[in-house]
């Protein structure tokens, strides 16, 4: 395992000693339970809005903890999610008197734990409401599996509902948006290489120098299938049509299209592949109104990308063009 | 009816405290079997949490089934994370806040069990045949509960209870996961013990152990 | 090679029409001869700011270019220096009456290509002035070398010289602020993994599974030492101790550190170095003003950081605050 | 004095064309050189480099060698960056910018290709022993002119000029460099031919072949 740590016991605590040294103007760690709290939490009258789940993910979710986006972030172990004891604690520095809201990727740890959390809350005369995301394509959703992961639509529900709490909307109308965006967006990932757990210092699968794993997760799952490496083409090809089908999106529909990174693909391949989805979508007859290409919620190391297309309405491009200030999206402020 | 044993904190105790060796001695065990249709962490989990359990109880144990038990979930719930963590901490919690002030009869150890089955069931909504550590549980409070109803001994009814969690446990190996992360694998889930009913089977085993004639 | 590209020999300019889909708010892309500029170039009466190199190290140059930064970037062929008709053009395009400067990574190529370039343009009666970059003290600066190569402090360079010439600074004014900026700057790297250039198909140098190579380059040029892998603590130690000894930086002194990662270390990791530079800056008693930690200047999917300290002052605090809109660095807009 | 041969634009188009098929040739060799003390792309760029100059001719030649040279230089210096693009761009530009308007004699083509060498030491400022082109570049100016100057045909005076320059190519061996990206290697950049040094011999054999008696 070649990684710059020191004992991988100590890797999440230590860089997240190293996010406040380097972000001290925008928030507060505090390390037990840990989350990474807004500067200036809470804010009297705002909804307050958490995330959490594994680490490993960099930027997300601490790395969206600022105006405009996330009021607080509960990291847990890598790949393992928080606790409910956390995200008691978090939702309480959060609350400003209007309530808090949990956005929960769907995976049966994170939906427990947050479960726990919320009733610990109401408990405590909180109000809380959790929306779930599950926008990863690669899983049939039936009534025989735990459903659809949350992936890359987390990020841009952190994004829009951080703005719509920023406006004074109430706990129901920030959670109908994020409902709303999850409802609206679709996700698909492909690996070129896997990730190694810093604990278990050997990758969690295996794929031969001439493979690749198409419908990954961002945990190193195996994913729907094992194919042959092939060019950014085929495989923007093959990650965006089950996107396009499902929904189903239809010529006239305005997205936006995000490229992410899962770690180790540099932004030369980024562009490269967000250069093919501009080439399928339009010959689809779908205008791309906002773009976002980097590496925003990640898996450890791994090389590989997802694709993430959201229908937007005016309402949700106002909220997505607010202003946001936080470590790993900023803009208008 | 079976006899009126008294059962004590001390006993509860030394049952949890075995369960925690048994988590330490077969972490990679349980882990390997995650790997197989999880993400491999299972054991670390397990045995991340019920040291910390030790850990808190060598500072005091609570003087009541009750109190002890609670704390047990507690820990679990706040160390562990993932899915065993609040599904454990469930079982634990259900089991003290069922649990009478004073010293346990058999009757009560089974209707606390089965409360704790319960809770998981609730909180995680698996059914039987899902693959999950309930199919390990609920076999074994059926089985201690029967066994009572038949004025077996505690004993023998605890080790009934075993046996079935640990053939509830073998019976996995064909099914299809439709909860937690194996179900992501679908069909490519058979073939595999679910590493959740693995370590359930062992918590039945060790309170046979724990009260064995 | 694993790679998201098709043809090896496009993925250059694919990657900049990915690049151009999605800025184009920020940035016009000339293809014959390639450059990126401003969309609103040449601003009036501005010193334009031009900076170039070979691609392969995105977001640089490319990425910088907008408000407060770049007016333009010439990209060459990956790892390979632009040409002078390139950078001529890309002149001509952001010359808005009060001259062009241009910032020189050192390297040979580089250095040549951009000296003809002056020369042609000053011959077109347009004002160049260039500076030079060399900032890496993995080399040894010597009669007998081609001097220290141009690194990291080329990305602070180009946010502080860009600030400098929005404030309506002159050309002589905005060179002065860049040769101090470089004076004061120091920068060391090293790689956890090769890269593997696209048209050579093969990593440019071997390493093995429990190697690291400390005193790299931005090319995959062979570093200082080859050493077995060891701690972030330890790598952070080897990295920092040559920059603080080599300008020398004295207790009392205020910098920006920046943790750079060479394109395949994710973020998690390059936080871990931040924290243990943190704490060899506060024993030597030096001042953490300002920083920066993220994929800046990469080289392609390579694995690994470098370490950039700059020595601040108000003037480039302040120049470093300013804002800036492009799209790898944006604040204040 | 040589006998004064009329050096035609059609013969240095000939060499020109020939260096051409020599990098094509000779791409996989030069970039093993530059793999080993450089970053492994003298034959890329050159073959690249020359194959745009053959493009560019094919679809017309200047009519005399002035306006020929120049062409080949600029296009060089617009298609290869790096260093070797400006280096050699200049070496022709300058071979061009020296070259009378009509046909050369053999001192012309001397005078010609001397101030092509010193157009490349004057934009690389490399010293003889720098480890670079100019110690297989200047050896077979001087050699040419030294020859021409004894009286030699033009064909031995450009035998002499190739033997030189391989001479010169083969003697940067054990040297140390002192420019370019080598030079970041100090000592370790000794036992390897320079790729530069190289490519320079090769036009230095390509001119000896075109005008050979
Ligand atoms: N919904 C559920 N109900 C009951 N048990 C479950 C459920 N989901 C998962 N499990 C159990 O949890 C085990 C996995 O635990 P663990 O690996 O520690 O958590 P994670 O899956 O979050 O990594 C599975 O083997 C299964 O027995
Ligand atoms: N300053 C210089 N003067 C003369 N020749 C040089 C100089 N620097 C480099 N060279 C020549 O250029 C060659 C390398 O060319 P090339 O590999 O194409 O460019 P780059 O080094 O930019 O990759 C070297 O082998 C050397 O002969
Ligand atoms: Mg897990
Ligand atoms: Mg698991
Ligand atoms: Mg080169
Ligand atoms: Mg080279």
């Amino acid at each position: 395992m070649k990684k710059l740590i020191n004992d991988p016991a100590d890797v999440v605590t230590e860089s997240l000693k190293g996010f406040a040294a380097a972000h001290g103007d925008l928030v507060r760690i505090n390390y037990d339970p840990a989350y990474i709290v807004r500067a200036d939490a809470p804010v009297k009258g705002k909804v307050g809005i958490l995330s959490g789940g594994g680490s490993g993910h960099e930027p997300m979710h601490g790395g969206f903890v600022g105006m405009g986006m996330l009021d607080v972030a509960c990291p847990g172990e890598v790949f393992t999610s928080p606790t409910p004891d956390q995200m008691l604690e978090a939702t309480k520095a959060v609350d400003g008197g209007a309530g808090v809201l949990h956005i929960v990727k769907n995976y049966t740890g994170d939906i427990l734990n947050f479960e726990m959390a919320a009733d610990l809350a109401g408990g405590d005369g909180i109000q809380v409401e959790a929306v779930i995301t599950n926008d990863d394509v690669a899983v049939q959703d039936s009534l025989y599996t735990a459903g659809r992961r949350g992936v890359g639509v987390t990020v841009l529900c952190e994004k829009i509902v951080g703005a719509a709490a920023e406006e004074g909307k109430d706990l129901a109308a920030v959670a109908e948006v994020c409902r709303r965006v999850n409802a609206e967006g679709r996700t698909m990932g492909m690996a070129l290489t896997s990730c190694t757990v810093p604990a278990a210092g050997k990758p969690t699968f295996e794929l031969g120098d001439d493979e690749m794993e198409i419908g990954i997760g961002i945990h190193g799952e195996p994913g729907r299938e094992r194919l042959p490496v092939a060019s950014a083409r085929e495989v923007t090809e093959r990650l965006t049509t089950p996107i396009l089908d499902d929904l189903p999106f239809a010529s006239g529909d305005r997205v936006l299209a995000f490229v992410n990174g899962m770690g180790g693909t540099p932004l030369i391949e980024l562009y490269v592949v967000y250069h093919e989805l501009m080439a399928l979508l339009a010959a689809r007859g779908i205008t791309v109104a906002r773009s976002l290409v980097g590496s925003y919620i990640t898996s450890l190391e791994m090389a590989g990308c997802s694709i993430t297309l959201l229908r937007l309405d005016d309402e949700l491009i106002r909220l997505w063009d607010a202003p946001v200030h936080t470590a790993g999206l900023r803009w208008g402020a | 009816m079976s006899e009126a044993t008294h059962i004590t904190v001390g006993e509860v105790s030394a049952w949890v405290r075995a369960f925690a060796v048994e988590m330490a001695a077969q972490k990679e065990a349980l882990t390997a079997l995650d790997s197989a249709i999880g993400d491999g962490d299972h054991g670390i989990n397990m045995d991340r949490g019920m040291r910390a359990v030790v850990e808190k109880l060598d500072t005091g144990e609570p003087p009541d089934v009750a109190a002890f038990m609670k704390a047990v979930g507690m820990t679990l719930i706040s160390k562990v994370g993932g899915a065993a963590g609040p599904l454990y901490g469930t079982f634990f919690l259900q089991f003290g806040s069922t649990a009478p002030a004073d010293d346990l009869t058999p009757d009560d150890w089974a209707v606390c069990f089965a409360a704790g089955v319960a809770g998981v069931r609730s909180r995680g909504k698996a059914e039987l045949q899902d693959k999950t550590m309930v199919d390990a549980l609920q076999p074994a409070a059926d089985a201690v509960s029967a066994a009572l109803g038949e004025g077996a001994s505690f004993a023998d009814a605890l080790a009934r209870g075993a046996e079935q969690a640990e053939e509830g446990a073998r019976a996995t190996i064909p099914l299809v996961a439709r909860k937690g992360r194996a179900s992501y694998l679908g069909e490519r889930s058979t073939g595999h013990q679910d590493p959740g009913a693995t370590s359930s089977a062992l918590l039945a085993r060790c309170a046979a152990r724990t009260w064995a004639a």
